[in-house]
């Protein structure tokens, strides 16, 4: 049961937990990612290449369900313009073996922050504008899940 | 890129002996001062063909839709 | 932050998800441990040494704080008799980085299997009853964790 | 454990040469054949005293509870 979902909108994170606690997994795991207020952020923009967006997030999930054995994934990432506090992106996983939920759900963070096709621009209380800087170590983190 | 090609999208045609996305990128490098910045840092980008990612080594041949990327920064 | 709890009673995982979520720390991760209706499995018995379970969790969730920066850590353990699909344990954990969060989830749920202070029963369809055994694969996943 | 040794918990005084919680299991595993079953795979079995776990080698003096427990199976 893979469901992913791209949407402007927020998501209910424990509706979504209940969702894969019910599947009789045994293991379920979680992510949920959130805008943190840092340096005076008001507000953070998050772009997507829209034609390609749900295609990747499908594809990374496939990929975990054929690496693991999982009874369920859920994908959800959010697009638009965020606020400090608000949920970005929420990643569940249920197996029966807690250390597939676990693994299978770290995995799918470090790919959907390096593989999925979204850009995030951040605006501060100053008026300042700035594109965040893809990082080294998430391309490390990625890296340790390589085959 | 979008920015600092000062455009969204451009119709291209390149010539014969552009084959793989490395070759697109070195030969729109040539296209003008915005295009060389935005291109600089060639080994960091990444491009999808036709909305898949593909490695840099893709033939572009047949090709109706090329996006070149910075590193995403999602999740 | 740190909430331990060891109860009988259900827990609601979602509304401790969203509690989690709203401290402002950029990344939650969790794990529910759910009884597997294996092989006719009627109930699961969960025996705990009642003087020093909390004593434990609390001394688990301190460690987890101690070696992740973390802005919250959350531990409910159910003891009892528990029915297949029904949830035994949750971990949930805040952090600024997600890598902080996520190994600090594994980290708890791995320490719980070999230092909390329970043990489980089975009881199944045919009036078989049996503990279950300690499992060597849950030892070597804790002692990935040893400084 | 409750089982094997067929109750709950009992009161000992063992000798003085019984200093740590090994000795302690050497010595119980003398005190009959349920006692020494349920301490055969004595390597594997975990300890409190006074509610809180400690390695074999602990002193034993001036413990007021000890447990003795089979691998425990949470989480």
């Amino acid at each position: 049961m893979i469901d992913v979902r791209v949407q402007a909108e927020d998501f209910d994170s424990g509706a979504e937990l209940a969702r894969l606690e019910g599947l009789g997994g045994g293991a379920v795991a979680s992510f949920t990612g959130l805008v943190r207020g840092d340096g005076g952020l008001v507000e953070m923009l998050l772009e997507q290449y829209p034609g390609m967006t749900v295609a990747a997030l499908q594809d990374l999930a496939g990929q975990a369900a054929a690496r693991w054995p999982l009874s369920g994934v859920t994908l959800i990432h959010r697009h638009g313009a965020l606020t400090p506090g608000a949920r970005i992106v929420f990643v569940g996983t249920a197996s029966r073996h807690r250390a597939a939920a676990l693994d299978a759900c770290a995995f799918l963070i470090d790919w959907l922050k390096t593989r999925a096709p979204f850009w995030k621009r951040e605006r501060f209380e100053d008026g300042r504008v700035a594109w965040v800087e893809a990082k080294r170590e998430d391309d490390a983190a990625a890296d340790r899940w390589a085959l | 890129m979008r920015e600092a090609f000062g455009l969204d999208g451009e119709q291209v045609d390149p010539p014969a002996e552009v084959a793989t996305l490395r070759d697109l990128l070195d030969w729109l490098a040539t296209r003008g001062a915005g295009h060389a910045a935005a291109l600089a840092q060639r080994d960091r980008l990444r491009a999808a063909i036709d909305q898949k990612f593909v490695p840099m080594e893709t033939s572009i041949a047949g090709a109706r839709e090329i996006a070149i990327f910075p590193p995403v920064t999602g999740g």
